[in-house]
């Protein structure tokens, strides 16, 4: 599909245009203790571009940390439902982390699963993700050992990428072609490869990830599921779940009940985790994980064997919020690494 | 789903006047597990109690709510109704629609629509009550006495003459308490030793009771019809099964000085003593701090300082080595009786917030003494042989003048209260004064003359129209020495005049406090006391005996300033009480009790921290092998008075008190969303 | 450092201690260490960087850490507290476990920062730490370094917070709350949560309904806060495992004013000291009382 | 005071009252004994003791539509269980500084003790609190407390309050 331009002031006006349209704008901006936060933006001062990582993953915005799946209300012997609506306005996304926009495209196959989750898909479609290219990096990221990388499109209908006086364009899906389409007079023409190639160049540069590409672990993991190395790289795990909370792809929840008085109350769905003790607590008292080291193995098997058995791709995009976001110091590169280590050393010399 | 039936009541036109009875039960019928809703003139009559237990049978009621009166009214009832139809009495419940409402309220809309948020409210308690067994626990049939005055003596004998064990703890060496001291008793003038030696020896020989004399309580454990105490016998340095009480030990001692708190500091005692005479039992002590034997080892003497006592006992009693010796007892009853303290007049005060009078002189003045040291001065037995004489030059007084409330209701000096005995005690120091001293005169100054008891009207009057004693309305500012006159300042409010009396010796009315460290023990025992100290009883009018801890009754002055003839009243009704109690082989409890969720409870034990009963135990949770896993709280169904203080402070929530658990009450709050 | 090591190196050795709990440097500043082998003893370290609490892996319910052994753990003065607190509450003896208390000039709020300890950097709950050395403890190493800056950010805050309109400070606890996302981290790292099963997981009936909706959120912060009333040790360990930078300490230290305040109460690392839960005074203030 | 005479305000607050059952309890049982009228905001909530009232019935009941909560019991020294007030007393200190940290405003929950005999001071605590909530508006209504974390997630925007009505 064709590249485009589109300038800073340009791009402020399409912010404004959106916003007087009616269609919501989300974008990494300051919260009011300084970080970032995805949130509502009127204006495009407001969001910062390419400034680092929120601190919740796109996801919260597909699948909100708790939303209410239906209402109900008793009268007499009935019992009648209201519905929440599965269609929405439509809602634009400027400035996703690469990673993050990632993370959303691996969850649509678990969402399509099974059955089809229409708050999920409902607000896909109405959405259009705009990524910018991602130009901050520490030694807890490792996209690229996941396939991704600053520059990556995953997920992304358009992918900006920072040229002098704006940002190239690069129009990935049909939706942001429609986009685009839509708002014409704000993109300007084709941009000079060569400028675009360089400021690529200048993201990616000479970039070392901390781990080698994934694929000997996910081959390591599908006959490890009992090793030793579990209860040794858990040790300091608190299995407090800071890890899933923040993660672009953990996707699990709970449902709940949640009355409103003796007649009427609502049912909800709340983000969960695999780290949680009562996670997997039966009503027996039994739990097949009662222990953190166990628990944690689930969450690392989840994404780099179980997720990619049954759906052919990682459900992990390295962009290292659990490691920067663990009070105990746990380290998932560091843990691939470890894995990566005795699936390359000569058979039974590991274990 | 439950099947409650929902039962209003109109109660006449007490609430059918300002709450629509028939909207409330209508509107209640519609609620989800509501299966019967019916309004009835009067629910508490026999067709209204009918008409519920007619439903419980016909409807297969699993929960019945009663909208009517207070609970406290007619809970009981409502429930022996329900249980009459064969429903467990906990599945009944009231709602309060007639004080919390229809009387409370006028306007007919809001208060029926008050009343139906009430009803709600216990409609959704009740669908989550569960069926509760009364608790039903064995009784130990022996009780203890805390106090060997007359209110402790009473209290043993009647309840051991009932025929319960009895075991009566004395802290000093011989039983018989204040009344021992005193000379003559209002209103009979009967001499006080005479009427109180019988008993005393009565209860040394009664077979029932066990006596133990400088014995103090040091801990209680348990519950009604359960305690254990443990009781710390203190050293007599005395043999108690050889010595014979022929007292020679005591003639031997050497240390002849000591103030005897018997006489109230106005004879001598020696250490090796008996408290006065008559003591029961009959054995000496050697009071430690004072012996010069003890004086010197305490001073690291290698040498025997004294030993005349020992060598002076023919049955070799004396026992230099006895230590302390604690015992054990089980008992199902224990009545505290711990008698009283006299106010100190002087600046030193033991209980905070309370002053002295140091106007009066008491302590440096001689001639300034209390109604006690009268009392030891007009007795036969007393150090003057009965003689009215005055300490500092043991003259005969010709004149003395008798304050009354010294230290009572005077909330300057931090004592609110009246001491009830003072008036009487002085109209009789007047008789008895003039009856020794013919000549003698007695003024009384006096605030009230509060004679109300059967003969105490006539006794004071007695005083004053056959004695001669001179009553002056009004209080005494000042009392100092000139020469050997004690001069007393006050004034007179009936004739608006100062009054100035040349005295030859004052007599304070003393106010009356709880004993010192009356605290200690009713932390022991888990009773509740007043500011002053005085243990509260658990009903002012109802239950005057009982305390707020079942098994433990009080009688005597400890609960309040109290008479000779309230004391014993008092005592012979807690006797009533234990022996009724001890009449039942099981004690029946409601089960409004704590549960502890073992599986739960983390074992951080703050239930046990906050628990006012000491009901919470430890538990071991241990696996199949014996596997110590953990310690868990456990509630003594016996203890637990069911307040619930454990559950609200629990931080996990593993505690249940039933009757008020988590998923009752959160059902009536939520029932209040609109 | 050495004598630390050393002293680590020894107690494996003899066998007095299976394992060794302290600090090493990892991938991203300093973390958690779990030194088994005293050979390995030579990895542990201290400095202002051991932002970390290790208390809690000596929780009675973190059963993969107990199976390593009997342990030592290592402690500044304010984690000496929460070995304390365990104690206190009954869920740790004494004798199980070795305690080396290291002295503390003050750490860093961030363990992964490589910023140097400066009033900028320095953890909110160390300025005008009177805890520097623990008394709490089998063993003391290290000399005692100078005390960290005495101005608390912490305690301005929450006067400026009180300045405020009451309306103005809802707005900023909503706000802050907001962003709660029930994963409950802030208990998980907690030394002192260590219920079997915590009030907001129990749904019979479920008192802390379990949606990070604010009601929620409120009804959660409120009784984490309250559950940790006199009880809080001051690690600070919830507000740095919130993934979403609630300022939790904010929340305990005014609670911890206030038992100060009114209850006379501040954290100790005596374990006799009785906790203000489960006592009470005649006269404590009763002035919000009508 | 009685609550219709409040016509010109449309606003009748809805209190939530926990109290003991040994004073506060028959405190307003002697209240209606005596036919002390009083203003008819307040629902009672009958619990042992003080000592049982945890902080989490009062939230409880803000989020089941309260807009306001009074506390009460027996005074010091007075209590049936010999001392479940005194911990009260410690519990609700810390709750109450708390919720103002937290900026809920003074007056929405008010602690009282009323003992048996004071019939009397339960009516001026009844219509004193119901006067104060009624100024203060509806809880529902207060500012903040439909602050969405996520914007146009959530079709349902909640509040700590239960908005009347929202969820029927």
């Amino acid at each position: 599909m064709n590249a485009r331009t589109i300038t800073h002031a340009q791009l402020a006006a399409l912010v404004t245009d959106l916003v007087a349209a009616g269609t919501a704008v989300t974008a990494p901006a300051r919260a009011a203790d300084g970080r970032l936060d995805y949130r509502h933006v009127a204006r495009l001062e407001d969001a910062v571009l390419g400034g680092g990582l929120p601190r919740l993953s796109l996801k919260a915005l597909f699948l909100p940390p708790t939303e209410p799946l239906f209402s109900f209300r008793l009268s007499g012997p009935d019992v009648a439902i209201d519905s929440v609506p599965t269609s929405f306005p439509p809602h634009v996304v400027l400035g996703a982390v690469p990673c993050d926009a990632a993370g959303v495209q691996a969850l649509d196959k678990v969402m399509d699963w099974d059955y089809r989750d229409e708050l999920w898909f409902g607000r896909r479609e109405a959405t259009t993700i705009v990524s910018v290219a991602c130009s901050s990096r520490d030694e807890a990221c490792f996209c690229g050992a996941t396939g991704g990388g600053p520059t990556a499109t995953r997920g992304a209908d358009l992918l900006l990428v920072p040229l002098e006086g704006g940002f190239a364009v690069e129009v990935v899906t049909p939706k942001g072609e429609a986009f685009v389409a839509v708002h014409e007079e704000r993109f300007g023409s084709a941009p000079n490869e060569a400028d675009v190639a360089r400021s690529r160049a200048t993201l990616t540069g000479s970039r070392v990830e901390p781990v080698a590409p994934l694929a000997p672990v996910t081959a390591w993991l599908a006959d490890h599921f009992e090793d030793p190395l579990w209860a040794d790289v858990a040790l300091r795990c608190h299995g407090c779940g800071a890890c899933a909370s923040v993660c672009p792809t953990c996707h699990c929840f709970d449902i709940v009940d949640e009355p409103e008085g003796v007649t009427h109350g609502t049912r909800r769905r709340n983000w969960d985790t695999c780290q949680a003790g009562r996670f997997t607590l039966h009503a027996s008292g039994h739990n097949p994980r009662a222990d953190q080291h166990v628990r944690f193995r689930q969450r690392v098997m989840h994404k780099f064997s179980i997720y990619p058995a049954r759906f052919g791709e990682l459900l992990c995009t390295g962009c290292g919020r659990c490691s920067r976001a663990c009070p105990g110091g746990m380290d998932l590169p560091e843990v691939l690494r470890t894995i990566a280590e005795r699936a390359a050393a000569p058979a039974g010399g590991a274990a | 789903m439950s099947r409650i039936g929902v039962f209003v009541c109109h109660c006449g036109e007490n609430i059918g006047r300002t709450v629509d009875g028939a909207r409330v039960a209508e509107e209640l019928g519609t609620l989800p597990g509501v299966a019967h809703s019916v309004d009835y003139k009067y629910m508490c009559s026999d067709p209204g109690q009918a008409l519920i237990k007619q439903a419980i049978t016909d409807k297969r009621l699993t929960g019945v709510v009663v909208a009517a009166c207070s609970p406290h009214m007619h809970e009981k009832t409502f429930r022996r109704a329900a249980a009459g139809a064969g429903l467990n009495p906990f599945l009944c419940e009231m709602a309060n629609i007639r004080e919390h409402c229809s009387w409370i309220h006028e306007d007919r809309e809001a208060a029926t629509e008050k009343a139906i948020d009430l009803g709600r409210l216990i409609v959704e308690k009740v669908k989550r009550n569960v069926p509760l067994e009364t608790i039903r626990i064995p009784v130990e049939r022996r009780a203890l006495v805390i106090g060997g005055g007359i209110a402790g003596i009473q209290a043993a004998l009647d309840i051991a003459d009932g025929g319960a064990e009895v075991i009566l703890v004395e802290k000093e060496p011989s039983i018989g308490g204040h009344m021992s001291q005193l000379s003559e008793t209002f209103p009979t003038l009967d001499c006080s030793q005479c009427i109180l030696t019988p008993r005393m020896v009565e209860v040394y020989q009664h077979p029932r009771i066990k006596l133990m004399a400088y014995s103090e309580v040091d801990s209680v454990e348990g519950y009604i019809g359960n305690f254990r105490v443990r009781i710390r016998q203190k050293a007599r340095s005395v043999d108690e099964t050889k010595c014979n009480g022929c007292g020679a030990c005591q003639k031997a001692c050497i240390v002849k000085n000591v103030p005897s708190e018997f006489d109230a500091g106005l004879g001598k005692r020696t250490a090796m003593y008996v408290p006065f005479p008559q003591a029961v039992p009959n054995i000496p002590v050697i009071d430690r701090d004072r012996c010069a034997y003890f004086k010197g080892k305490a001073r690291g003497m290698k040498k025997d300082a004294c030993g005349k006592c020992k060598e002076a006992c023919s049955r070799g009693a004396v026992d230099f080595t006895q230590e302390d010796r604690f015992v054990t007892e089980k008992v199902g009853a224990i009545v505290v009786a711990t008698g009283f303290d006299l106010y100190s007049v002087g600046k030193e005060q033991s209980s905070p917030g309370v002053k002295g009078y140091g106007e009066y002189g008491y302590g440096t003045i001689p001639d300034v003494i209390d109604g006690l040291q009268f009392e030891r001065l007009a007795s036969a037995s007393g150090p003057t042989a009965g003689k009215i004489l005055r300490p500092s030059d043991g003259k005969e007084p010709k004149r003395i003048v008798f304050l009354q409330c010294v230290g009572s209701r005077d909330p300057a000096k931090g004592i609110d209260y009246c001491s009830k005995v003072c008036c009487m005690y002085v109209a009789k120091h007047t008789m008895l004064y003039r009856h020794k001293v013919h000549d003698g005169e007695a003024t009384v100054f006096y605030m009230d003359v509060r004679a109300a008891g059967k003969g105490y009207e006539e006794f004071t009057r007695r005083a004053v129209e056959e004695d001669g004693a001179v009553y002056v309305r009004g209080r005494v500012s000042r009392i100092w020495r000139e020469g050997d006159v004690v001069k007393v300042l006050g004034f007179d409010t009936l004739n608006g005049t100062p009054v100035a009396i040349d005295a030859d010796m004052v007599v304070l009315a003393t106010a009356i406090k709880p004993r010192k460290g009356i605290e200690t023990l009713a932390q022991t025992l888990s009773v509740s006391y007043d500011r002053y100290g005085f243990i509260n009883e658990a009903h002012p009018k109802l239950r005057p005996v009982e305390t707020n801890t079942a098994g433990v009754f009080v009688a005597g002055a400890c609960q309040a300033p109290r008479d000779i003839p309230d004391s014993v009243a008092m005592a012979s009704a807690t006797a009533a009480k234990i022996l009724g109690l001890f009449s039942n082989e099981m004690l029946e409890r409601e089960p409004t009790v704590a549960r502890v969720d073992a599986a739960l409870c983390a074992g951080c034990f703050h239930c046990e921290r906050v628990c006012p009963y000491g009901a919470v135990e430890h538990k071991e949770i241990r696996d199949r092998k014996g596997r110590l896993l953990k310690v868990v709280a456990d509630v003594n169904p016996g203890v637990c008075q069911g307040c619930g203080t454990c559950q609200a402070t629990c931080p996990s929530k593993s505690v249940e008190l039933m009757g008020f658990t988590d998923e009752q009450i959160y059902a009536e709050v939520n029932a209040l969303a609109l | 450092m050495r004598e630390l090591r050393d002293l680590a190196a020894k107690l494996l050795s003899e066998g007095t201690v299976q394992v060794v709990i302290g600090w090493e440097d990892g991938p991203r500043g300093v973390r958690p260490a779990f030194v088994t082998d005293p050979a390995a003893a030579r990895n542990l370290v201290f400095d202002e960087r051991c932002t970390q609490n290790l208390v809690p892996y000596l929780s009675p319910r973190r059963a993969h850490v107990a199976k390593l052994g009997r342990p030592a753990v290592v402690v500044k003065g304010c984690d000496a507290r929460a070995v304390a607190g365990l104690v206190r509450e009954t869920q740790l003896k004494r004798e199980d476990v070795v305690v080396i208390g290291v002295r503390c000039g003050g750490v860093v709020a961030d363990p992964s920062s490589l910023e140097a300890l400066s009033p900028a950097t320095v953890a909110d709950r160390c300025p005008g730490c009177t805890a520097r050395e623990p008394h709490l403890a089998d063993h003391v190493v290290g000399e005692l370094p100078p005390p960290p800056p005495a101005e608390s950010r912490r305690d301005a805050r929450i006067a400026e917070l009180e300045a405020m309109a009451p309306q103005a400070r809802w707005t900023f606890w909503q706000e802050e709350l907001g962003r709660c996302v029930r994963c409950h981290a802030c208990r998980e790292a907690c030394p002192m949560c260590f219920c079997e099963r915590c009030v907001a997981d129990k749904t019979q009936p479920q008192w802390v309904e379990s949606s990070p909706h604010p009601r929620g959120n409120f009804a959660w912060h409120v009784t984490r806060a309250l559950h940790q009333a006199g009880r809080c040790i001051d690690c600070g360990e919830c507000e740095r495992a919130c993934p979403v930078g609630i300022p939790l300490g904010l929340l305990n230290r005014k609670l911890a004013q206030v038992a100060s305040e009114q209850f006379g109460h501040v954290p100790t690392d005596d374990p006799a000291v009785p906790s203000p839960v489960g006592a009470f005074k005649k006269d404590d203030p009763q002035e919000f009382i009508l | 005071m009685h609550a219709t005479l409040d016509k010109e305000s449309p606003f009748e607050p809805r209190l939530t009252a926990f109290v003991c059952n040994w004073c506060t309890y028959t405190g307003a049982d002697l209240a209606g004994t005596s036919r002390l009228q009083m203003d008819a905001n307040v629902r009672i909530v009958r619990l042992p003791c003080t000592g049982r009232i945890d902080p989490l019935f009062i939230i409880k009941a803000f989020e089941r539509g309260a807009d306001g909560v009074i506390v009460s019991g027996c005074h010091p020294a007075d209590c049936h269980y010999t001392t479940g007030n005194y911990h009260a007393r410690r519990r609700f200190a810390f709750f109450k500084e708390l919720v103002e940290f937290l900026g809920l405003p003074e007056g929405r929950i008010t602690f009282s003790w009323v003992s048996a005999s004071e019939g009397q001071k339960w009516r001026e605590i009844v219509n004193d609190a119901t006067a104060r909530v009624r100024a203060l508006g509806p809880f529902a209504s207060y500012p903040g407390t439909a602050l969405p974390a996520f914007p146009a997630t959530d079709p349902h925007p909640n509040s700590i309050a239960t908005a009347k009505g929202a969820a029927r």
